[in-house]
């Protein structure tokens, strides 16, 4: 038998809130890091899931630019934590509080 | 619109009055480095030229019948369904005020010579800025142009009391601000909701006097309003519990910025009421007069009494204006024509006298820097000039016959009275005894007496210079005192249409929903500015 | 030739600006790669790139694009020219900076030109994955400025900041995609209208994808509760940048936020939306003043003042409609100018490697630098919305707007707010004017480039404000009737 | 050009000297000053005579007017324009005529003050406002000349500025002063706001067109002109010093002493019996006003003299008798017997200007003390003072043929005639005043002139005649003090005699005493009953004189200590002056200063400001905790942005 | 037949998942990050995208994950020490903020879709053809703005990364009190 398509969708929604909590409860920048790419791959998940509903293959097509933008956005944020490291000897967000308030 | 402002800027016209002296502050700032004796001379000269311009316009438009000089209208902000115009004019309400201000300008230039000691370039600024925002406030004929002038007092006025202040000059220039803007704030959202009205009747936003005059609004409505518009202008004035910023914004600020305050700023606030606050709203003033009125008569009581309690002339001499202006909002509130006379004299008289005072302090704190009571005393031996000009002010300032105090309150009172406040003209007239009692305190704490300070008996007696400040000041004290009619005579038609107005229009109830008015009796309004004559049907068409 | 690159050149042409600006930058970039000798002429080039694309973009011809995906119109214009306005602000303030940071690099003029391109390319996109790549074009280019002091730890902690709620944000931005795109089996504007018109798809999903869309540019625009990130990326981020960064995105977000809010809100699920901005704006306008008014760093203060700025922003949006996009261009305008300027004269008088900007180190500077002590006032001023300055303007047809359409009691607590914002904007005068010097200036130049952005931006505000009709007439021009 | 068109310059001369001696000239013009000083009221001396004359022979009674130029126009139309009618005539007369000779009589008493120039000048403005005052046609300039010579009071009062007692009573007299005029100024606003005008004419006639209108209930359960009457009576208590408003006057005589002469004595202080006589038509329409009237002058007449008992200060006994003296004038007033006042105002002005002038010369020679105590005997060194100043004395104590005696005993005579009870009282109230007075008066005689010197040594070598300019002055106003009554010699003698009534006062003031009906103002009295009073008059000053003799003449000092020995109570009652001072300060003064600290610290400073304060500080308390929520963490934020989107979400759907 | 793969690699991405946000070593996060991908990645296939599995399995844990990895090594970044307080509130909430979210968002989703049928897959759909002719007409756009996003993340990162000479890195950072 087929799965209906909104097994998917709630599969995402498990992934998505397991990657909230992730980057809401990690302190590594890291973890939070891959955390939020959990959130980004279970979006990409329901996209895909929605195409195939739709049978619309604008869907995946967003989840190829998403995959694109994972990229980018991965290149430049370990670029930051290379950054930061380099001059606080740490990527534990609870240290890097030097502006507050 | 900048073509024509230009050619406005040029010609023969209230705008050039309103904004000389801002022109006159561009070559200002390029003259940083300049030495401050020139800068002095400077601001002299301007001032002197600006005064000179005003008489030369008054005695070009004058008009015994009444005189009502409008510019071309100029468009300020036109949008589709929205237009705020440029539009600006002197009657004969706003005459007196306006040549007051052009009185006191040289007058606080002299001044302040010596006691204001730095960045003169900036001083003069200020007060030149200054003067054009008090100039475009009694002036504007559109209410968001007057908004807009109203704020534009704000920062030179602030800047003067806070950067050549005393020691809590800070707090006192933020909490005159604080002040200010609080009410000002709810007057602009009053003033976009009249526009928005008139709009809604007539399909055309306008802000224009004339226009949102044709108003009616129902009663409720109307009171949401004045209360807006009248606690702006309460605040000013200042009435009794918004008062307080008053004494510390005198006591910090320079003696050229409490000439100005004193002499001006306040009266903008009865200035408001006399032409916005009643004309727009008169049954929300009628029903609301009673409260006001009370709150002015606590004001003249209040005040004399924490006058008289002061241990600090320039205190004193606040809490005094407090009082006096008190008499004003009595005779303004009174809405009886002899009161309104009164009233609008008393704020030119309150502007001689208190600026002369306030001039007097400043002149005895350059010398000995304090302004203290305990610190003078019998020092009329060493000083018989200053002590001459003191006891004149003073007599003024206490309303003594034959100067210029007394003919604003008695007017005033009369007029009160004739209105039947008798139990509130009662009360005034004692403030008038108080008045004696605190004035004269500050006679027998200063000059009479014996000389009780070593320090004071090297005192110098006033200079030419400021002999020469105080001099316009006294002369016009006298010459209103002895021949008041002379400076009557100019206001009375428009004070007569505006209160004739008033009353119309409070004889017809108001309307249950927002509507135009009937168009006025144009003889009767042409003696002010309550109709347009020359388009009477503007934006009318729905 | 290969039928698959038949570029339609239309569609090129009218992308022309963005065009530029992207080639722009990567000259300066090579030319940072192969003739670094050059690096004096990068900023006058970039801003030379920028005149150019303003002047493409008044010549551009309105109308869709690639297929639909973007379209121009007199409205996106005007927004596009206010962000050109930013970005060269931005860019003339910078090299000062730059060279006393030892920073001075193509990189910087390369990557804000790319930003900018992303905001005009946001400002015109009518289609959500557009939406969603130009957003993460120009948050990357953020990212990697607010970072661009590398030596400063502040700095860097700012672009990680920035980066973690950005990413953040974003994925949650691509949820809403999805969610929209299923449940109305589009991604185009036009297309989600008419599905949401007729009804198509789940209410419930559909509030929740439009929410996570907007919220998005909520958190782009700063305001409350997605506010937190601002005052930390601002003190961090190195200071003409900030002026850009505090100004060209918004705008960009602004346009954006606006269109959707009106799109969600005259179709069936949009009941609360006015609402909901409704309470953002009020919750913005006090935390922001109340929280500016507590800060001693002149630069939070203006992040948190920002943040008011932007409740005030939001209140036509309370009353969606064509009618909102005047006073919102305006107020943009406005905001542009004062705040931008009052970033360049503080990116002037701060030193490059202090990572803290009291504000109490003014204290008699106005003095000091007299011309600079007048535009930081008339910027203040500005921002605290008194006349006769463009800021009035700004919060007079905000104001307007509201009560018009019977919101008064936003009316209201936006001049309470404002009453709060005086004081706030009053202590930088008072430190310019009324206190005594405290320090000589070190590490302090105010260069050519920064003055000149600093006099345009201030007398920007006040011409402005005197003569209204200048910015009211080009924005009544450009803007759909209301 | 009759002299009456010059009218205007009476006035203006002493203000131009005023203004000549006070701004332009310095200390060293003395000559110049004294000329301008003493010429200015010597021209308008001579230009009232002439107005004067010119006006009795061709105009009587019809007022004359002069019209200055309008003050106000419009619904508040009033003119500065000059009456002359029979009463301001002979207002004109005294004040002119008294006060030339006091600024010559200063020529000399001030020769050698320091502030000779500052002196003349004062004295000339109050010349002049004391004119506007008395000339004036309406009420408004009358008020001006009031408000005026009040303030030429307070700087001549506190002429002596240097020491620290003079400017305190200044001040003390104008406050008092103001609280009087505070009531006229009410009145004045309501004859306006009635009858639409100030001018005294138009008031008359108005008011008399329509009594009922007057009579009708206004305020305070009193009639129209029932509360005028009231107002200007109690701005009359103020400027004229009767009960409760006196308490300024003794303490006036801080002033040099021909101040005293001419302000507190002579002219200023009657302006209030001027003002009643001058509105008398209210006064008859408020028959309850004209009592009180009555019973405050009888009362402040007998309380002053009790007072100037047990006076050591030689001006201060004149100060009391002033007092008690002006209390007879309203007597006359309140019984109607206008007239009567107005004939006791000009006679007292001589003698008491006279007396107060010889005092000035005992302490011009005693070198400046004024305590009695430290006098005695000096009728040997100053004859001419001696003499003078016992003729007035002889006047005020009501010895025939002196002035004193005619206008008193018109007084008394009137106060008898009219009918009820309590005028009786009245009468014999008035009765032991002549008493009193004849007493304390030849008291201060004799404890002056009489006896020993009891003075210290250098006083006594010290001690001189004073000056020609200064005698002459005291033997004209003697000379005044002795005929001035013959001008009002009453009915009853003529008509005993034969002769027809040559009463040339009552004639000539007639016309100003407004015939209304209803209020009775004449009254016939039987020949028999007018001498019957006068004798007893007479008999009760002689009985004064008789006791001060016995008391006094020889004893001196003596007879105060035993007195003060027989009735401590009374000695000290009396010598505190009923402790009325005292009682203002406490009841009055201090509630009031403490209410004006309370307002300021604590209405002001305490709630209003300090409410704000804590307003601030709340608004400022918020942001700080707010701020707290940046944690600088980033993951809180984000916790921020899911909670918001969250919560939105859930309000949007719910 | 696809039910059980389905189950099998569904339950595979959430422990995989769990585990990423659970486990406090980085490597030992990448790693099942890994395997929550790849288990995506047969999901995609399954729902008839081979294409974007590919590309997924290429894209993501080919380079980006090995990106992470090389970093984390790079930094030698050990096990989180728990630094500073820890923070059960934020936890608590954050657990409970997202469980209300994924909680309504399931229910929608469920009432939504629970019985909608995906139309039966054909050639085209699954087809990389039609995906490319796409990508370069329709989607030309987006493919030049995510070839420039690219470019700018090299530079921006390249910028960050680089060590210049005249920029020593001052290590400790001042005192985080730079309360006012």
């Amino acid at each position: 038998m087929t799965v209906p398509v909104s097994w998917y969708l709630l599969l995402a929604a498990a992934l998505f809130a397991i990657g909230v909590i992730g980057a809401l409860t990690r302190r590594s920048g890291i973890a939070i890091f891959l955390s939020i790419e959990l959130m980004l791959n279970a979006a990409n998940l329901t996209l895909a899931a929605y195409s195939r509903l739709l049978g619309d293959r604008a869907g995946q097509m967003v989840v190829f630019f998403a995959l694109a933008v994972a990229a980018a956005e991965a290149a430049v944020g370990l670029a930051l934590f290379i950054n930061i490291f380099r001059l606080r000897r740490t990527i534990d967000v609870n240290r890097l509080n030097l502006m507050r308030w | 619109m900048g073509g024509s402002f230009l050619s406005l800027l040029l010609g023969d016209t209230v705008t050039r009055l309103v904004f000389f002296p801002t022109l006159a502050a561009v070559p200002l700032l390029f003259m940083g480095k300049a030495k401050p004796i020139a800068v002095k001379l400077y601001a002299l000269a301007v001032s002197l030229v600006e005064i000179g311009l005003m008489l030369a316009w008054t005695a070009a438009h004058w008009d015994a019948a009444g005189l009502v000089v409008k510019d071309p209208v100029l468009p300020w902000l036109e949008m589709p369904s929205l237009s705020i115009v440029y539009e600006v004019g002197i009657d004969g309400i706003s005459l007196p005020l306006v040549l007051l201000t052009g009185l006191l300008l040289p007058v606080v230039v002299l001044g302040s010579w010596k006691g204001v000691d730095r960045h003169w370039t900036g001083f003069t600024t200020a007060l030149l800025l200054l003067t054009t925002g008090i100039l475009g406030a009694l002036v504007a004929l559109d209410l968001l142009v007057f908004y807009v002038f109203w704020e534009v007092m704000l920062i030179p006025m602030y800047l003067i009391i806070g950067i050549w202040g005393g020691e809590r000059r800070i707090y006192a220039a933020v909490k005159f601000f604080l002040f200010t803007m609080a009410g000002s704030l709810l007057m602009l959202i009053g003033i976009l909701w009249l526009g928005w009205t008139y709009g809604r009747l007539t399909g055309l936003w306008s802000f224009r006097y004339q226009d949102l005059l044709r108003l009616d609004l129902p009663v409720e409505q109307q009171l949401w309003l004045f209360g807006a518009f009248a606690l702006a202008f309460a605040i000013k004035v200042p009435m009794f519990p918004f008062h307080t910023w008053l004494p510390d914004a005198h006591v910090e600020a320079p003696t050229g910025g409490s000439v100005i305050l004193a002499g001006i700023l306040l009266k903008l606030g009865t200035y408001g009421f006399l032409r916005f606050a009643l004309p727009l709203f008169p049954h929300a003033a009628d029903r609301l007069a009673p409260w006001l009125l009370g709150l002015a008569v606590i004001g003249i009581v209040y005040g004399a009494l924490v006058a008289w309690v002061q241990p600090d002339m320039k205190k004193l001499v606040a809490y005094s204006s407090i009082a006096h202006l008190g008499f004003v909002m009595l005779g303004i509130l009174a809405c009886d024509l002899i009161a309104w006379q009164g009233a609008l004299i008393q704020m030119v008289n309150h502007g001689l006298s208190t600026g002369a005072l306030f001039l007097l302090v400043g002149m005895l704190y350059d010398r000995r820097h304090t302004k203290k009571f305990e610190d003078f005393g019998g020092i009329a031996k060493v000083v018989p000039w200053f002590a001459f000009f003191l006891v004149f002010s003073t007599l003024a300032s206490v309303g003594l016959p034959a100067l210029n105090g007394f003919v604003g309150e008695f007017l005033i009172l009369v007029g009160a009275w004739r209105a039947g406040l008798h139990l509130l003209v009662a009360i005034s007239t004692f403030g008038v005894v108080l008045a004696a009692i605190y004035l004269l305190h500050l006679l027998q704490k200063t000059i009479w007496g014996p000389l009780t300070r070593e320090e004071n008996r090297g005192l110098r007696d006033l200079d030419v210079r400021e002999v020469l400040a105080l001099l316009p000041l006294c002369v016009f004290m006298l010459w209103i005192g002895v021949a008041p009619k002379t400076f009557l005579e100019p206001s009375r038609p428009a004070l007569e249409a505006v209160l004739a107005d008033y009353r119309a229009r409070l004889a017809q109830p108001a309307p249950a929903a927002p509507g135009l008015g009937a168009s006025r009796n144009p003889a009767e309004a042409g003696r002010s500015f309550l109709v347009d004559l020359d388009a009477p049907d503007r934006g009318v068409q729905p | 030739m290969n039928p698959l690159f038949a570029v339609p050149t239309a569609d090129l042409a009218s992308l022309a600006p963005e065009l530029l600006l992207t080639a722009a930058a990567t000259v300066l970039l090579l030319l940072e790669a192969f003739a670094p000798a050059l690096r004096r002429a990068f900023v006058p080039a970039g801003l030379a790139a920028t005149i150019g694309a303003a002047w493409l973009l008044t010549g551009s011809d309105p109308g869709p694009a690639f297929h639909g995906l973007v379209e121009s119109s007199p409205l996106t214009r005007a927004f596009s020219l206010t962000v050109l306005l930013a970005t060269a602000l931005g860019l003339l303030a910078a090299p000062g900076y730059l060279r006393r940071a030892r920073l001075l690099a193509g990189e910087y003029p390369a990557l804000i030109l790319w930003c900018a391109a992303g905001l005009l390319i946001l400002i015109r996109s009518t289609e959500l994955l557009t939406l969603f790549l130009a957003l993460e074009l120009f948050s990357v280019a953020l990212y990697a400025l607010a970072a661009f002091h590398r030596r400063s730890a502040r700095s860097a902690e700012a672009g990680l900041k920035y980066f973690l709620m950005g990413a953040f944000v974003s994925s949650f931005l691509l949820y809403g995609v999805a969610l929209l795109f299923g449940e109305t089996g589009s991604t185009r504007l036009d297309g989600i209208a008419a599905a949401l018109a007729a009804g198509n798809g789940s209410p419930g999903l559909l509030l929740l994808g439009s929410l996570l869309v907007a919220t998005a540019f909520a958190f782009k625009l700063s305001l409350v509760p997605f506010h937190a990130w601002a005052p930390d990326v601002y003190q961090g981020a190195p200071s003409p940048f900030v002026a850009f960064l505090s100004v060209a995105p918004k705008v960009a977000s602004a346009v954006v936020l606006v269109r959707l809010v009106t799109l969600f809100a005259d179709s069936p699920i949009g009941g609360r939306w006015p609402d909901v901005i409704a309470l953002l704006a009020v919750v913005s306008m006090l935390a922001g003043n109340l929280f500016a008014l507590v800060q001693r760093d002149i630069k939070r203060m203006l992040a948190y003042s920002g943040v008011a700025h932007m409740g005030y922003l939001m209140i036509p949006l309370a009353s969606p409609g064509n009618a909102a996009w005047r006073p919102v261009l305006v107020y943009l305008v406005a905001y542009a100018l004062m705040n931008a300027g009052a970033f360049v004269v503080v990116s002037m008088l701060y030193p490059s490697s202090d990572d803290q900007h009291p504000i109490a180190g003014l204290s008699g500077w106005g003095y000091r630098f007299p011309a600079l002590g007048i535009c930081l006032t008339v910027c203040m001023v500005s921002l605290g919305g008194i006349p006769p300055t463009a800021g009035f303007i700004g919060k007079y047809l905000v104001f307007l707007h509201a009560i018009q359409h019977q919101q008064l009691y936003l009316a209201l607590v936006g001049i309470a707010a404002s009453l709060i914002s005086v004081v706030v904007y009053l202590r930088v005068v008072y430190m310019l004017y009324m206190k005594p010097e405290i320090a000589a200036p070190q590490d302090v130049a105010p260069d050519f480039g920064g003055q000149v952005a600093a006099v345009v931006a201030a007398a920007g505000s006040l011409l402005l404000g005197l003569w209204p009709a200048l910015l009211i007439d080009w924005a009544v021009a450009s803007l759909p009737v209301g | 050009m009759r002299p009456l068109d010059l009218l205007w310059l009476i006035p203006a001369l002493p203000f131009a000297g005023a203004a000549v001696n006070g701004l332009l000239l310095r200390n060293r013009h003395k000559p110049l000053v004294t000329a301008i000083g003493v010429g200015a009221p010597g021209l308008s001396l001579v230009l009232a005579l002439a107005a004067l004359w010119d006006y009795v022979a061709n105009l009587r009674p019809q007022p004359f007017e002069q019209f200055l130029y309008a003050w106000t126009t419009g619904s508040l139309a009033i003119d500065v324009a000059f009456r002359v009618d029979p009463l301001s005539a002979v207002m004109l007369f005294v004040v002119t005529f008294v006060g030339f000779w006091i600024h010559v009589y200063s020529v000399g008493y001030m020769g050698h003050d320091p502030g000779y120039r500052r002196f003349f000048a004062y004295m000339n403005l109050f010349m002049g406002a004391m004119l506007l005052l008395v000339l004036g046609n309406n009420l408004l300039v009358m008020f001006v000349g009031w408000e005026g010579v009040g303030l030429c009071s307070y700087l001549l009062i506190g002429y002596y500025f240097e020491e620290a007692f003079p400017p305190f009573a200044g001040k003390k007299a104008f406050v008092v002063n103001r609280i009087g005029d505070f009531a006229f100024l009410l009145g004045i606003f309501t004859l306006f706001s009635e009858y639409g005008t100030l001018h005294f004419g138009q008031l008359t006639e108005r008011i008399l067109a329509d009594p009922g209108a007057a009579q009708r209930p206004f305020l305070l359960g009193l009639s129209l002109a029932g509360f005028t009457a009231l107002c200007f009576f109690i701005g009359a208590t103020g400027k004229s010093a009767q009960i409760p408003l006196f308490v300024w006057l003794p303490d006036a005589m801080a002033g040099p002493t021909p101040v005293s002469a001419l302000i507190h004595a002579a002219t200023m202080v009657t302006a209030g019996v001027y003002m009643v006589v001058r509105t008398n038509v209210l006064y008859q329409m408020a028959p309850e006003i004209s009592t009180l009237v009555a019973v405050i002058g009888a009362a402040t007449a007998i309380v002053a003299a009790t007072i100037g008992l047990a006076q050591n200060d030689i001006k201060k006994v004149l100060a009391y008798s002033t007092v008690s003296q002006l209390g007879y004038m309203f007597l006359a007033a309140g019984v109607g017997a206008y007239v009567a006042a107005i004939f006791h105002l000009a006679t007292h002005a001589f003698f008491k200007a006279c007396l107060f002038l010889g005092s000035g010369s005992v302490i011009h020679a005693m070198g400046g003390e004024q305590d009695m105590r430290k006098m005695g005997g000096l009728k040997k060194q100053l004859p001419a003072t001696y003499r003078t100043f016992w003729i007035s004395t002889l006047a005020i104590a009501g010895i025939p043929p002196l002035a004193g005696f005619f206008s008193k005993d018109e007084i008394l005579a009137g106060t008898f005639a009219h009918p009820g009870a309590l005028y009786r009282v009245l009468w014999v109230v008035g009765l032991l005043t002549a008493g009193l007075t004849a007493c304390y008066m030849f008291r201060a005689v004799y404890l002056t002139f009489e006896g020993k010197f009891r003075g210290s040594h250098e006083q006594a070598h010290h001690l001189h005649e004073s000056p020609r300019v200064m005698t002459v002055p005291l033997v004209v106003l003697a000379t005044g003090a002795v005929v001035a009554g013959w001008i009002g010699i009453p009915k009853g003698v003529w008509e005993t005699f034969g002769a027809h009534d040559r009463n040339l006062l009552h004639h000539f003031l007639s016309p100003v005493v407004a015939e209304v009906h209803g209020a009775g103002a004449e009254h016939g009295m039987s020949h028999l009953v007018e001498w019957l009073l006068m004798a007893a008059s007479v008999a009760i000053a002689l009985a004064g004189i008789g006791i001060a003799r016995s008391q006094w003449k020889r004893r001196g000092l003596e007879a105060d200590a035993a007195f003060a020995a027989r009735t401590p109570v009374v000695q000290r009652l009396l010598e505190n002056k009923y402790w009325v001072d005292e009682i203002y300060d406490r009841l009055v003064v201090r509630p009031l200063a403490a209410l004006a600290r309370g307002c300021w610290k604590i209405v002001d400073t305490l709630i209003i400001d300090g409410g704000l304060h804590v307003g601030a500080f709340v608004t400022e308390l918020t942001g700080d905790l707010g701020r707290f929520t940046t944690t600088g963490n980033v993951r809180q934020y984000a916790l921020y942005f899911l909670g918001g989107v969250v919560l939105l979400f859930w309000w949007m759907v719910l | 037949m696809e039910l059980a793969v389905f189950v099998l690699f569904g339950l595979a991405a959430l422990v995989s998942a769990a585990l990423v946000v659970a486990h406090r070593n980085p490597v030992y996060a990448t790693m099942s990050l890994v395997v929550t991908l790849v288990s995506t990645a047969v999901l995609f296939v399954l729902l008839g995208s081979p294409f974007l599995a590919a590309l997924q399995i290429l894209l993501y844990t080919g380079a980006i994950l090995v990106l992470f990895l090389f970093v984390i090594m790079l930094l030698n970044i050990g096990r989180e020490r728990s630094s500073g307080a820890r923070s059960p509130a934020q936890t608590w909430s954050a657990v409970i903020l997202a469980l209300l979210l994924a909680g309504s968002l399931g229910r929608l989703v469920w009432d939504a879709h629970k019985d909608s049928e995906a139309p039966p897959l054909d050639a085209t759909f699954v087809s990389l053809r039609g995906l490319s002719e796409q990508l370069f007409s329709s989607y030309l756009l987006p493919f030049e703005l995510i070839g420039l996003l690219l470019l700018v993340a090299v530079v921006a990162a390249s910028w960050l990364a680089r060590r210049h000479e005249e920029d020593e890195p001052e290590v400790a950072a001042p005192s985080p009190e730079d309360r006012p």
